[in-house]
This record gives structure tokens, C-alpha cells and sequence, in this order.
């Protein structure tokens, strides 16, 4: 789901810098200083997962996507979290690139705020395994394809004719959403058992820990 | 259970294993052993000594550099080769916290009787049974992850057990327990059939619990 | 990790002031992303080149990122010429290859290699805390810093809990397939590093307001500018020059 | 060492302290303790009795639901009361990784005494002398997430120094380390004069470096 280094020309390049800029700050200006050990901590635990576990996909298997996962727990905060994560999946790996960080920061970062708007209140309220579950799965799903259409967006913008890159994409992704949907909701309805505080964004820091 | 003789069919056998960490110097460096039906086994050694690392090639987590491998009548070399040994051996972690990853314990429980291949119906009665049997007949639909420390160490203990292993390796079952989860760890292994490896540096533990004792040094077995 | 970072390395470029690097980095990205020009672009390809061989950046890792990237290009040359329009430059199986695509798809490539190469040469081969400092001191928000600092000071640690969890699963008997069971358990898997990464989050904070911190950082690494940063950003900046005027004559010409 | 009388003045004193998280049953339950300049006490109990909630409540990490705080000669109730004990009580976490969040030795171990407000010069000459007193004077520009165990928690003990503490709390300072720097780090703390509690269930550890033990059981304490 990443634009590829070098595809994006220089104005669309850096209008995707300006909205991503736009996004971080906002996520930062949420974000009190207390809270950054929190919101890196997951980011840790985010940029490690996507890239480490691999989901089963036909003979294949995906890597999760995880943005309509973190939108529910970190809000605008994503964008900062997103940011970083690609920035370092550029530096460590060559996915994405520079000159694109911009715009995949937006793909990535801005499904995961609206995730939040969406599915972060009705998961505070969900009091069974299947809610949350059924939630995480739509957030996942949802963030999934919503990253697809920003990502096909961009890439028209990029040159019209990259269209055919895009619909060759279609197929596959459609599945890759399904089993981020699945995926999501059973880490969604995990964390609504076993710690539905990760939901209610800024209380996290009162809970004390025994020895 | 103390009296049980080692003259059973050989479980598991390692000859002459090597195996270093990376550039370090071997941590095992000619180990053999061989575990039959109904022994009991203790071992010890200093931290460090090698003792995890040889509980780990049993299962094949870790591959050996050098030596071999028997475990139930064949070589095993392969990461396909141990899918059988390892749901035939279960392996108790040392930290009850690197075992339990299920939300609630009946799904922690179930989780190796269903990678066994087992329907949901056996597995739900295997569940309620090996919990019953352990005395957490009530634990079922607890959180995992709020349990305290003993109730944890007695579920990863279930949550091995439900798989019906032949052979049980424990690594520390008792480090860390209060005196009462202490006690009912040592009755609950006392009072099982299987064949074992019990690693702790506890030698007074070792000596009441074990058949055999076995000592790690310096990057081998010795009789004790 | 796997991590295909370079900056264990000892050359002129890993001992060179990570800030002139990361603007430099930046202005080459942009300039690439410009122009279509091909002669600056094989230019840019080139820089890319002699800056890697300079750094000398292991082959083997080098090759794997290039590879990753190309894989993404031969896939537009498999399909771009095919659906572009324009004059063909010859047909497969009845199927045009249009000229036109064939020359848009080799600048995408040529701009995408060229700034990989330098990308690599010139941030790759920075040790990533000081990368973060370096932003610092390039009035990126203290914040995002802090936030990329931590980010990275926990990777190995939740790696690590990572491969243990799985390790306990694998001991059980699990091994992945396409079944619910398997989306299931690595969901908790994944859900499980969670609860143990903001239940650490509480720990460090708790650590740090031990140690007087009252929501205040202070950053206090330095970096010292020599003169061999100087040359380095003097020559990078007459080499854009070079290119801009380039391109722009040439622009100005089809004007 | 070990011969310091317990009659200096009193730094801490904790009375009928309450304590239990969200429902469960306390876990402290009319603790109370006094610590005196000078003084060395060893805090034992199980695992969950409570001995690390001990410890957050003198630093204001964790609030009492009953009972009172004194820290250096003044009752401590608020976020704010607590700055100053902070300032004054270093405490070691169990896991040295909780510890260390710079990237860099030298940060954090400057991160304490940059807090208390003291210059960049200040901060670098006590980095370089904490170091080097601890026998860790090449580390200060070690990435912190690349050290062994046993030198993180050396560095982690830097760290606390650094800030030039009254009085120290050790939460478990010796689990998991090698037999190395099990030795080092022994002799560092045998080394430094000022009070402290330290956290164990090693009772020989305890008894080698403390002059009082103190046992927590049932949410009350008790002197060996």
C-alpha cells in the first residue's frame, strides 16, 4: 500500500508533504509529553507486527496493515505514529521512499482518524466479545479500503495511466481486507477483554502495577 | 512415583549435541542424554549452563550445530520433523508470561489440543477436565492476563498438560511462587504419570522430585 | 532485525555531519522528483553510484533494496507501454508497445534508483539516534522526535517478545494455515504485545518522573561542523546548481 | 559497612499505609516502616505481597488509599509534595529496560541530574564520574538497547547515582544477571554508604548486604 520512491512527481510530492504536515501536527498538538512514551511504545509495537507477522493468504501470506487498528487507539496521533513507521520503513527497507513519505503518510495515517471518528466510540460502549469483535473487523476493513482508494487516488495522480497498476490491484487487495478485517477484530476484541482502558485515550497513566 | 524404575522404551534421545549462541563459545559441546518411559529427570546447573537451550532442541526451537536427535523411534532433523515430537513433549516456559497469550484461560488451555487437530467438543471436555483435575475448575472464563503470578504458573501447567504429552519438560516450574502455589505445583507434578525433565536450581527440589539427577557442566551431561 | 541499515562503516561519508547529509538528501530527492530530464537523471544515477562506492555500502544488502525496488518497475514496463497509447515501438502478440510509455516508465525508474542510491549513501549510513538528533537540530518538532527516539529504543525489545510468544506457540503445536485458528492466534498474538507495550509505556514513564521529569526534555547530543562538512555541502550544492540550470535551459529551450 | 547503626535521622516513615488495586483484596493492609539515615534493610515476601507497591508509595508513583507518608521530615501527599522526594530517593526498577529509555548511556544517565535543574557542564563531569566509579567508563556513548543484560543494569544503577540520592530503592537488583555481574553489581552496592531498601526473594543476598530484614506478609511488616 505504499507509492513507490521516484513515481510521485514534485508538486504532488510535496502537496502530499503539506496535508501529512498538516495531519502531524495535529496528532502532536493531542499528543501531551506524557503521553509520547505511550503512543512510541505502540508505535514499537505496531511498526514491529506489521512487518513480522505474516497472515496466511492463499499459498502466500500478507503482512496486516494495522491502521485501522491504531486510528481506534490513537486518534490523530496516528498521523505522528504513521509518519515515523514509514519513515523508518524507507531508511531500514525501501518500502515507499522519500520523496512519497508525504503522500503515504496520508493513505496510511488519515483511514486510521477516520477509523477513530467511527469505531472508537461504539467500542467504548461495547460490553460483548462479538461487538468488539464485529467493531474491530469493521475498522479494519474499513481503514483497508479507504487506504486502497487514497492509494489508487494518488497513484492516478501520479500519471493517469498508472490507473492500470491500481485495477491490477483491486483483486488481491480485496482479499488483504478481508483478513485485516479478521485480523483487526480479533485484536480489537482481545484488547476489549483483557484492557478496555487502551479506548478511553488519556487515562492510561493511573493504572498502578503490582509486583 | 518415586520408585518408578527407567527401564521403559527409550522417549527421547540426544547424542553428542553442539551448540553455540552466535560466535560464542558452545554452550553445549558433546551433551547426550536419553529419557525413558516413567523417569523422572532433574536437571541442574549454573545460569547459563545450557540448561534451557537443551530443553529447547528437544522440541526443536533451536537446531543443534552438531549431534542428533531421537524422539519417538526417529531421527528428527527437519522443522517438520518435531511437528509431531511437539505435540507429543510438552514444554513448560520458565516464565509463565512468555506461555499465555489467550484472553481468557479456556482459550489459553485450548489452544494446543486444537493445533493437535482435536474438534471443538473434545476440546472443550479436555479443557474442562485438565482444569478440574488441576483444581481451577472455576477458572475457565478468567483473564489470563489478570490472574497473579502462582494461578498463571498453574494454568501454563494446564495449558501444556491438555495436550496429553508423553513427556513434560519443565524449565523453573517453581521460581518466583509464593509458599502455597509452591506446594500445589510440586503435589500436581507428583502426581503425574508422565515421563519428565525438570530443570531447576533448586537441588532440594530436584532430589525430592526426580528419579535421576543429572548435572550440565561445561557443556556437558553428568550423572549425579 | 533484519534490519538492512548501513551505517556500521567508518568512511568519509559516515563520519560527515548528519545535517548537511539529511538537506542534501532532501534537495537531490526533490530535484530528482523535478526533472525529466534523462542526462540529469543518468547524472543523478551516477552521484547515487560514486556516494554508495565512497560509503562503501555492503553490495549484498544494497542489492536486495534495489531489487525490491525494481521488481515495483519492471511492472510498469510490463504494463505501461502495453496501455499508454501513443506510437508503438512494436508489438507482442498483437499488443502495442507505445514509445511514449516505454520512455515515461524508464524516468520513473531512472528517478527512483537515483534516489535510492543517495538516500542510501547519504541517511542510510547514519546511525539512526543520531539521525533523530540531527532532526533536533533542524527545528523538526521536539515531540515527533521524542516520539521517533522511543519508537526505536523499544523495536528490539517487542521483536524480542515477539519471537518468544511465537516460540511458546510454536512449542504447543501451532503452525500457520489458512484457517480462522490462525487469524485468530496471531490476532492475540499481536493484541497480547499491546497490553504489554502500554503496560511497559507505564513503567518507563513511571521510571522517568522517578528521575524529576516533570514533561520536559532536553536533548544533548551535539554535532560539530567541520570543514570537510563544508566541502561536502559546497560541492552538493554546485552540483544542484549544475542540474537546476540544466533543466531549466532546457525548459527554457522548449519554451 | 554492615556494622552502620540505624540511629541516624529519619528519612522515610510510612504508618498504617492501605493498599489494593482496583477490587482485589489489599495488599498492604496497616504496613508501616521507618528508614534511617545510614540504615540498610532487606524487604523480602513472596511474589504479589506487595513489596514493589511498597516501594512506588514512598516516591508517590502510587498513592495509599489510608495510612501516611513522611519523606524527609515533612508529610507527602500530593503530585507535587512527591517532586522533591523524588529528587532525593533513587529508585532501581526490577527491569532494567524500564530504566533506560534514552538511546544513549550518556543520556541516560544525564537525564536524572539534567532534571534537577543542573547545567550541561555539571550534568557531563557527574555522567563521566558515575560511569567511571562504576567501572563503566567506555560506555558513555553505547547505544543502550545493544548492552547485555548485566550491563544494562549496571548502567541502569548509574543512572539512579547519577542523581546523587539519599536513599536508594532496589527493586530485585540481582535477578537474571549472570554470576558476573551478579558479583559486580554486589560489590558496587556493598560500596555506596548511602540508606537503603533493598527488594528480594533471595534471603542469603539480603542477609550478606542489609543490616535489618524486614518480611511483608499479609499486607503487614514484620522484623526478621
Amino acid at each position: 500500500m505504499h507509492i513507490t520512491e521516484g513515481v510521485a512527481p514534485v508538486h504532488l510530492a510535496l502537496a502530499g508533504a503539506a496535508i501529512a504536515a498538516g495531519g502531524v501536527a495535529a496528532g502532536l498538538r493531542v499528543m501531551k509529553d506524557e503521553q509520547i512514551p505511550r503512543a512510541a511504545l505502540m508505535s514499537s509495537v505496531i511498526f514491529i507486527s506489521s512487518l513480522v507477522i505474516r497472515l496466511p493468504f492463499g499459498p502466500s501470506s500478507v503482512h496486516p496493515i494495522l491502521n485501522g487498528l491504531t486510528g481506534i487507539i490513537l486518534g490523530w496521533v496516528s498521523m505522528p505514529v504513521f509518519l515515523v513507521s514509514l519513515f523508518l520503513q524507507a531508511l531500514l527497507f525501501q518500502f515507499g521512499g522519500v520523496t512519497t513519505l508525504g503522500i503515504n503518510t496520508v493513505t496510511m495515517g488519515l483511514p486510521a482518524v477516520v477509523c477513530f471518528y467511527l469505531f472508537n466510540g461504539p467500542l467504548r460502549r461495547s460490553r460483548s466479545w462479538r461487538r468488539s469483535f464485529l467493531t474491530g473487523a469493521a475498522a479494519g476493513t474499513v481503514a483497508s479500503l479507504l487506504s486502497f482508494v487514497l492509494w489508487s487516488i494518488a497513484l492516478m495522480l501520479c500519471g493517469k495511466q498508472l490507473m492500470v497498476i491500481a485495477a491490477l490491484a483491486l483483486g488481491p487487495h480485496i482479499a488483504i481486507t478481508i483478513i485485516e478485517g479478521l485480523f483487526t477484530g480479533f485484536v480489537v476484541a482481545f484488547l476489549s477483554r483483557v484492557y478496555p482502558a487502551v479506548f478511553s485515550t488519556p487515562s492510561l497513566m493511573k493504572r498502578g502495577r503490582a509486583d | 512415583m518415586r520408585e518408578t524404575e527407567s527401564n521403559g522404551r527409550v522417549l527421547v534421545g540426544l547424542d553428542r549435541l553442539v551448540f553455540s549462541y552466535e560466535d560464542n563459545a558452545p554452550v553445549l559441546d558433546g551433551a547426550s542424554l536419553s529419557v525413558s518411559e516413567g523417569e523422572r529427570i532433574g536437571l541442574t546447573g549454573s545460569i547459563g549452563s545450557g540448561k534451557t537451550t537443551l530443553l529447547h532442541i528437544i522440541v526443536g526451537l533451536i537446531k543443534p550445530q552438531a549431534g542428533t536427535v531421537r524422539a519417538f523411534g526417529a531421527e528428527r532433523k527437519k522443522e517438520h520433523d518435531f511437528w509431531e515430537v511437539r505435540e507429543r513433549v510438552g514444554l513448560l516456559f520458565q516464565d509463565p508470561e512468555d506461555q499465555l497469550f489467550c484472553p481468557t484461560v479456556r482459550e489459553d488451555v485450548a489452544f494446543g489440543p486444537l493445533n493437535q487437530g482435536r474438534t471443538r467438543e473434545e476440546t472443550s471436555e479436555i479443557v474442562s477436565e485438565t482444569l478440574i483435575s488441576l483444581g481451577l475448575g472455576g477458572y475457565a472464563d478468567r483473564i489470563t492476563h489478570h490472574l497473579s503470578g502462582g494461578e498463571k504458573s498453574l494454568v501454563s501447567i494446564a495449558s501444556v498438560l491438555a495436550m496429553k504429552p508423553d513427556l513434560l519438560l519443565l524449565d523453573e516450574p517453581t521460581t518466583g511462587l509464593d509458599p502455597d502455589s509452591f506446594d500445589r505445583v510440586r503435589s500436581i507434578l507428583l502426581s503425574l504419570s508422565q515421563a519428565m525433565i525438570i530443570v531447576s536450581h533448586d537441588e532440594r527440589f530436584i532430589r525430592q522430585m526426580t528419579t535421576r539427577q543429572v548435572r550440565i557442566e561445561g557443556g556437558r551431561l553428568t550423572d549425579l | 532485525m533484519s534490519c538492512t541499515t548501513f551505517y556500521a562503516g567508518e568512511t568519509v561519508i559516515h563520519r560527515l555531519d548528519p545535517r548537511p547529509r539529511i538537506i542534501m538528501t532532501a534537495a537531490f530527492a526533490l530535484l530528482m522528483a523535478l526533472t525529466d530530464h534523462s542526462g540529469v537523471l543518468a547524472c543523478g544515477i551516477a552521484a547515487g553510484l560514486i556516494l554508495a562506492l565512497i560509503a562503501r555500502l555492503p553490495a549484498g544488502p544494497l542489492l536486495k533494496r534495489m531489487i525490491r525496488l525494481n521488481i515495483f518497475m519492471a511492472l510498469l514496463f510490463l504494463f505501461i507501454p502495453a496501455t499508454f497509447g501513443g506510437r508503438p515501438d512494436f508489438t507482442i502478440f498483437s499488443i502495442p508497445f507505445s514509445h511514449e510509455g516505454i520512455v515515461w516508465s524508464a524516468v520513473i525508474t531512472m528517478k527512483a534508483n537515483a534516489i535510492v542510491l543517495v538516500f542510501a549513501a547519504l541517511l542510510g549510513t547514519v546511525e539512526l539516534f543520531s539521525l533523530g538528533h540531527a532532526f533536533h537540530h533542524l527545528k523538526v518538532p521536539t515531540k515527533l522526535i521524542h516520539l521517533f527516539l522511543f519508537t526505536l529504543r523499544y523495536l528490539d525489545l517487542f521483536h524480542h517478545e515477539y519471537l518468544t510468544l511465537l516460540r511458546a506457540m510454536r512449542a504447543r503445536g501451532f503452525r500457520p494455515r489458512l484457517k480462522i485458528h490462525t487469524y485468530r492466534t496471531l490476532g492475540y498474538l499481536a493484541a497480547m504485545l499491546l497490553v504489554r507495550s502500554l503496560e511497559r509505556s507505564e513503567r518507563v514513564m513511571a521510571a522517568m518522573k522517578c528521575r524529576g521529569f516533570r514533561g520536559r526534555f532536553y536533548p544533548i547530543r551535539h554535532f560539530h561542523y567541520h570543514r570537510s562538512d563544508a566541502v561536502f555541502s559546497l560541492v552538493s550544492i554546485l552540483l544542484i546548481a549544475v542540474f537546476l540550470s540544466v533543466i531549466y535551459a532546457d525548459i527554457w529551450r522548449l519554451w
